[in-house]
């Protein structure tokens, strides 16, 4: 067995293999599956100050190699998220290292849910900012789409906790790595990425959209080749450790994204067509690291030859 | 046999098809109104699992599926030879509940809603009544496996080539007025349209003690991704919440569906 | 047969079908397959002022859905094109529609291909500007991801020439619409949209990039969803006539563009898996109208049902 | 039968399969060392064809392809049974040139160039010489075909296993001295490691007449894309340009070879 642990500075982790938010619920659902605590961290799906309805449906297109989604971050809300027993509560009694993955439609939105979790942060390993919303204040431009309004979201977290930080980008950007530079500015400690690249789907015959909110989000092993580029451009330009997502589907395509730059990885889509897949690409990295007689994941980090 | 080996897959009646899935562990524990997701060999471009009715299960493993060829995915399956092995999830969603043992079973179903009842009907303590509805007489499926279980079985076709011409709730009201002393539970299954239209009845009518299965695009299969929500009624300002019929569902109580601008 | 004429203001076209740029060569690669006569238009390879070798190999990779390319642009430049026997000479000999690709290295370089081609514009329906190419005097800056870059080049191949002209959009932008607008403004009298997604793709076991250039451009389904977005942001946001493009692999697809607004598509990648993959996309085309009794194509320009 | 319906798929020895189409149009006008460019069906969620030289044609139309499992396309195109109907484009690229009626050919192979030679050997007026290198003693295919086709096969292994112990165009100076009255044409198909070295040695020593088969990952197939590009030597101020091996190759005069950092 390989030494699959990785050091993302304020957070350390057991392995390199988290799931991506919104794609393993808020890890009960998976427990059956499999003991959810062998993953280097559940991130749960983004929580909201208040509870949110979500999207009217149809929320989801599957297209070539991939998901459309505009799911519309349904959620529970702060308060249930605490104190419901299917939620945070559930995830500190198993012990897993828990990620929450939150988001607002102001500023003050995202400070208010990250001072609500910071008060009662027990079993809370980072908080992960979701920027790509739109922000309803400011005319529904996405946080993550404005370098200034990205600054200043996560300048507003940090100033609420101690709490490692990760800010998680949105790809739909002309320059991913000004935005890393942004971010990492105002405080945040780590950077993941890549959220869903904005699409569209029509059937022809209905001549309608395909997804009741017209654009989704594209995930899955369509996007793999513009999430690999976008980590590596965002390794290359900073030193705040990165998190690799988009279309990961196996141990290969994870140790592709840690060569790139990504001290960690997170599996996503994959889940929908295996349940075990975030298990498998564990044990895969293992396999691939045994088999190039490599002691230690991190060993891999960043070291593509170019 | 290999788990998820495909036993037999062949057409059952006009469009639909039937495959049979060597699964033990999922025909022990499968209740009715519960699904598998299947992960479809060979359908390689596309990532998501397929989600079907348990139709029925027998003591030797074998799990029974109905199927219509709507899409890739369904035409996949319908060209897969015995032998080869899918990756099922299951049983998935929460069941019907049994009618007790004095409840008369009245199921009113639509498209695929037979298979999904089955289990139901074959599992029912009192044998009751199947009123089942759909465009044409080739499309009604099962009649002959329900009759057999012990139901009555009552008809509706759109173009009226089998049993009553019009919609399937047309067949209630006679339904009712023939058991009108026995206590009722009421079972839907069927395509959206129609179960809204039952549940206003039902609603309306009072006739609280029955279950619906409302179903709804899926991913996960699980709870995980809010793909597959359908609106309830809750205790909030809207009156309204989306819940997942994958993990909340697919059978909601009639008086949890919600009748406004439910677009589930 | 359904009327498959389109109108794209100063260019009409006896059907919507195009070619992409630098996936069917110069026409003459694929006259012994079918007819090209047939194509609403025929669009070359990118075309510079000089002679080019391209970008080291390997060029491309396969990847999930789609194809990564890193061609660099191989090509005989303008004097070739115009006089080499197995160019222009060529397309001009059978009659075919033809649409002329540009590219430069700097806005001068953009500016003389134009008046070259313009000079000797018989034959020519059409330029296509290229503008995913790097300004290297402005150190490397991509003409198409800066909206001045992209104002300027395209207002100078607009003085050179009274040729209908095309301008070709990036998809690796925050806003697309933005562009559109520019370009409209510097006198582009169509756009046609997307270009590749810039990507990677690497190789786990040399741990190398699967490509020389390291990064390429997505191709193919995989970003079909992204283009038919990118097509109908355009479309809401000018009038200009726009020419979709992006996995479109068969008749449905092409549709799909048409509702979301293109007035024309074009057929890439697709032609590589199957080379009469561009005339098969008209008799499809042609098959749906008749199939739902539409008379002209035009009736599905920008008719979807939001 | 139906055009490019696969007859026979199997393995023909080591790590190499044997795979027979029909197609009689391209077997009647293949010339040696083309090859077709063959959609794999099923591979569904990969797009490019496969590009893979006619190693043989008969008069009934059948045509054979040698190939080794190395990925996807090959791993499915080993499982496709006989019956498979799959897309052939072809023949595509530039033959070799038939030796002239006193020339003597003398193949240098490796790897599947055997296959790619083959057609060669068998219409060549004057029976020659076939220089075959590999990894190991299984890894030379077809030798006893050569011979039947009159070819003297003598073999060189990576490991000793047969024949020389060492590169194949280790065996070219006692072959050449052998022949040394004789007037020769050279033929080269292999790896392009191999190729570059016997261009290297080729030209050097002045031996022109020659052609050799450089071949790159290809896209289109019929010189549209630029993707399968490898330097040849130019009239240019660097001495080399890009050449299309689909199209202006796959075969190149040994004069044309470019002996710089060629990274084709
Ligand atoms: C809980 C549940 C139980 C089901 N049980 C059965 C069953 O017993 N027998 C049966 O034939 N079908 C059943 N379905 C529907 C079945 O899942 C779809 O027909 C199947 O997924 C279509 O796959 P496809 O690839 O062939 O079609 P696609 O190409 O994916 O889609 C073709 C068409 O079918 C629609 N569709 C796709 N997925 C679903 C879905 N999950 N629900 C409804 N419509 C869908 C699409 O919107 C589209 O119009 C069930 C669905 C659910 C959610
Ligand atoms: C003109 C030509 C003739 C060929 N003739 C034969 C033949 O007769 N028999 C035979 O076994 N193979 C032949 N090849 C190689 C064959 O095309 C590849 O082995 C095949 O495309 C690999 O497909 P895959 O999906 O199995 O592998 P992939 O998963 O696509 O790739 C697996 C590995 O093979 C390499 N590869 C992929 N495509 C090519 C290619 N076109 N050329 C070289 N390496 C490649 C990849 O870089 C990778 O390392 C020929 C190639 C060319 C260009
Ligand atoms: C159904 C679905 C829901 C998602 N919900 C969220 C979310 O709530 N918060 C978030 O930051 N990202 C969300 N994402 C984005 C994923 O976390 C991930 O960034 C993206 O899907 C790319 O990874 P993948 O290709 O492995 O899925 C969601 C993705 C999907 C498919
Ligand atoms: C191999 C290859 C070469 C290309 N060369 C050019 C080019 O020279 N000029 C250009 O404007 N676009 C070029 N493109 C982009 C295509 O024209 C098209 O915009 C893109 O591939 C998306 O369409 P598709 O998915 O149908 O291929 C090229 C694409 C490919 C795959
Ligand atoms: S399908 Fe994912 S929550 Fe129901
Ligand atoms: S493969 Fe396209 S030019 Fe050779």
């Amino acid at each position: 067995m390989a030494d699959l642990r990785v050091d993302l500075g304020k957070l350390k982790l057991k392995n390199p293999v988290m799931t991506a938010s919104g794609t393993f619920g808020y890890g009960v659902e998976y427990h059956d599956y499999f003991d959810i605590t062998r993953l280097g961290a559940v991130v749960v799906k983004g929580i909201a100050v208040e509870p949110s309805h979500g999207n009217p449906t149809p929320r989801v297109a599957e297209v070539s190699g991939g998901l459309l989604n505009a799911i519309g971050l349904q959620g529970p809300g702060v308060d249930k998220f605490l104190h419901g027993k299917e939620y945070l509560p559930f995830l500190r009694s198993i012990g897993a290292t828990v990620i929450v993955n939150i988001w607002g439609k102001t500023i003050e939105e995202y400070r208010e849910v990250a001072a609500r979790l910071n008060a009662e942060s027990a079993g809370i390993a980072a908080l992960e900012i979701n920027i790509s919303c739109p922000n309803i204040k400011e005319g529904g431009a996405a946080f993550g789409t404005d370098l200034k309004l990205a600054h200043q979201v996560v300048a507003a977290v940090r100033r609420e906790t101690a709490l490692p930080l990760i800010t998680k980008l949105s790809p739909n950007v002309t320059n991913i790595a000004d935005f890393a530079r942004t971010v990492t500015d105002a405080g945040s400690d780590m950077i993941s990425l890549i959220n869903t690249i904005t699409g569209m789907a029509i059937d022809a015959e209905t001549r309608r959209p395909r997804i009741a909110n017209v654009t989704g989000g594209l995930s899955g092993p369509a996007i793999k080749p513009v999430a690999l580029r976008m980590v590596y451009e965002v390794a290359q330009a900073v030193k705040t450790p990165v998190i690799g997502m988009g279309g990961i589907m196996n141990g290969e395509d994870a140790i592709e994204f840690m060569l790139a730059g990504a001290s960690a990885i997170a599996v996503g889509t994959a889940i929908f067509s295996d349940p075990y897949a975030p298990i498998k690409v564990i044990d895969e990295i293992n396999a691939y690291l045994e088999r190039h007689n490599i002691g230690s994941v991190t060993e891999i980090i960043g070291a593509l030859k170019v | 046999m290999k788990i998820g080996e495909i036993v037999s897959n062949k057409i059952l009646q006009g469009e639909y098809l039937q495959v049979q899935f060597y699964a033990p562990e999922i025909c022990g524990i499968a209740a009715p109104g519960q699904f598998v997701h299947v992960k479809i060999a060979r359908l390689r471009d596309r990532l998501l699992r397929r989600p079907f009715s348990i139709c029925d299960v027998s003591e030797d493993g074998l799990l029974t599926v109905v199927y219509k060829v709507v899409g890739s995915g369904t035409e996949v399956l319908a060209s897969l030879e015995p032998g080869t092995v899918c990756d099922l999830l299951g049983p998935l969603g929460k069941p019907f509940s049994l009618p007790a043992d004095h409840e008369l079973p009245i199921i009113v179903a639509g498209g695929y809603g037979a298979a999904a009842t089955l289990l139901l009907a074959k599992r029912s303590p009192l044998k009751g009544v199947m009123l089942l509805g759909a465009r044409s007489k080739e499309d009604l499926i099962l009649t002959d496996v329900f009759a057999n279980a012990g139901f009555t079985v009552k008809t509706a076709t759109d173009d009226g080539s089998c049993g009553l011409h019009g919609r399937v709730t047309a067949l209630l009201p006679e339904t009712l007025a023939a058991h009108r002393d026995q206590k009722i539970k009421f079972y839907g299954c069927g395509p959206t349209p129609m179960l809204l239209a039952l549940a206003k009845i039902l609603q309306d009518k009072g006739y609280h003690n029955g279950e619906l299965s409302l179903d709804h695009l899926m991913c996960c299969g699980v709870g995980a991704c809010f793909a597959c929500v359908v609106k309830v009624k809750a205790d909030n300002a809207d009156g309204w919440r989306y819940a997942r019929t994958c993990k909340e569902g697919p059978v909601f109580r009639v008086n949890e569906v919600y009748l406004g601008d439910n677009d589930g």
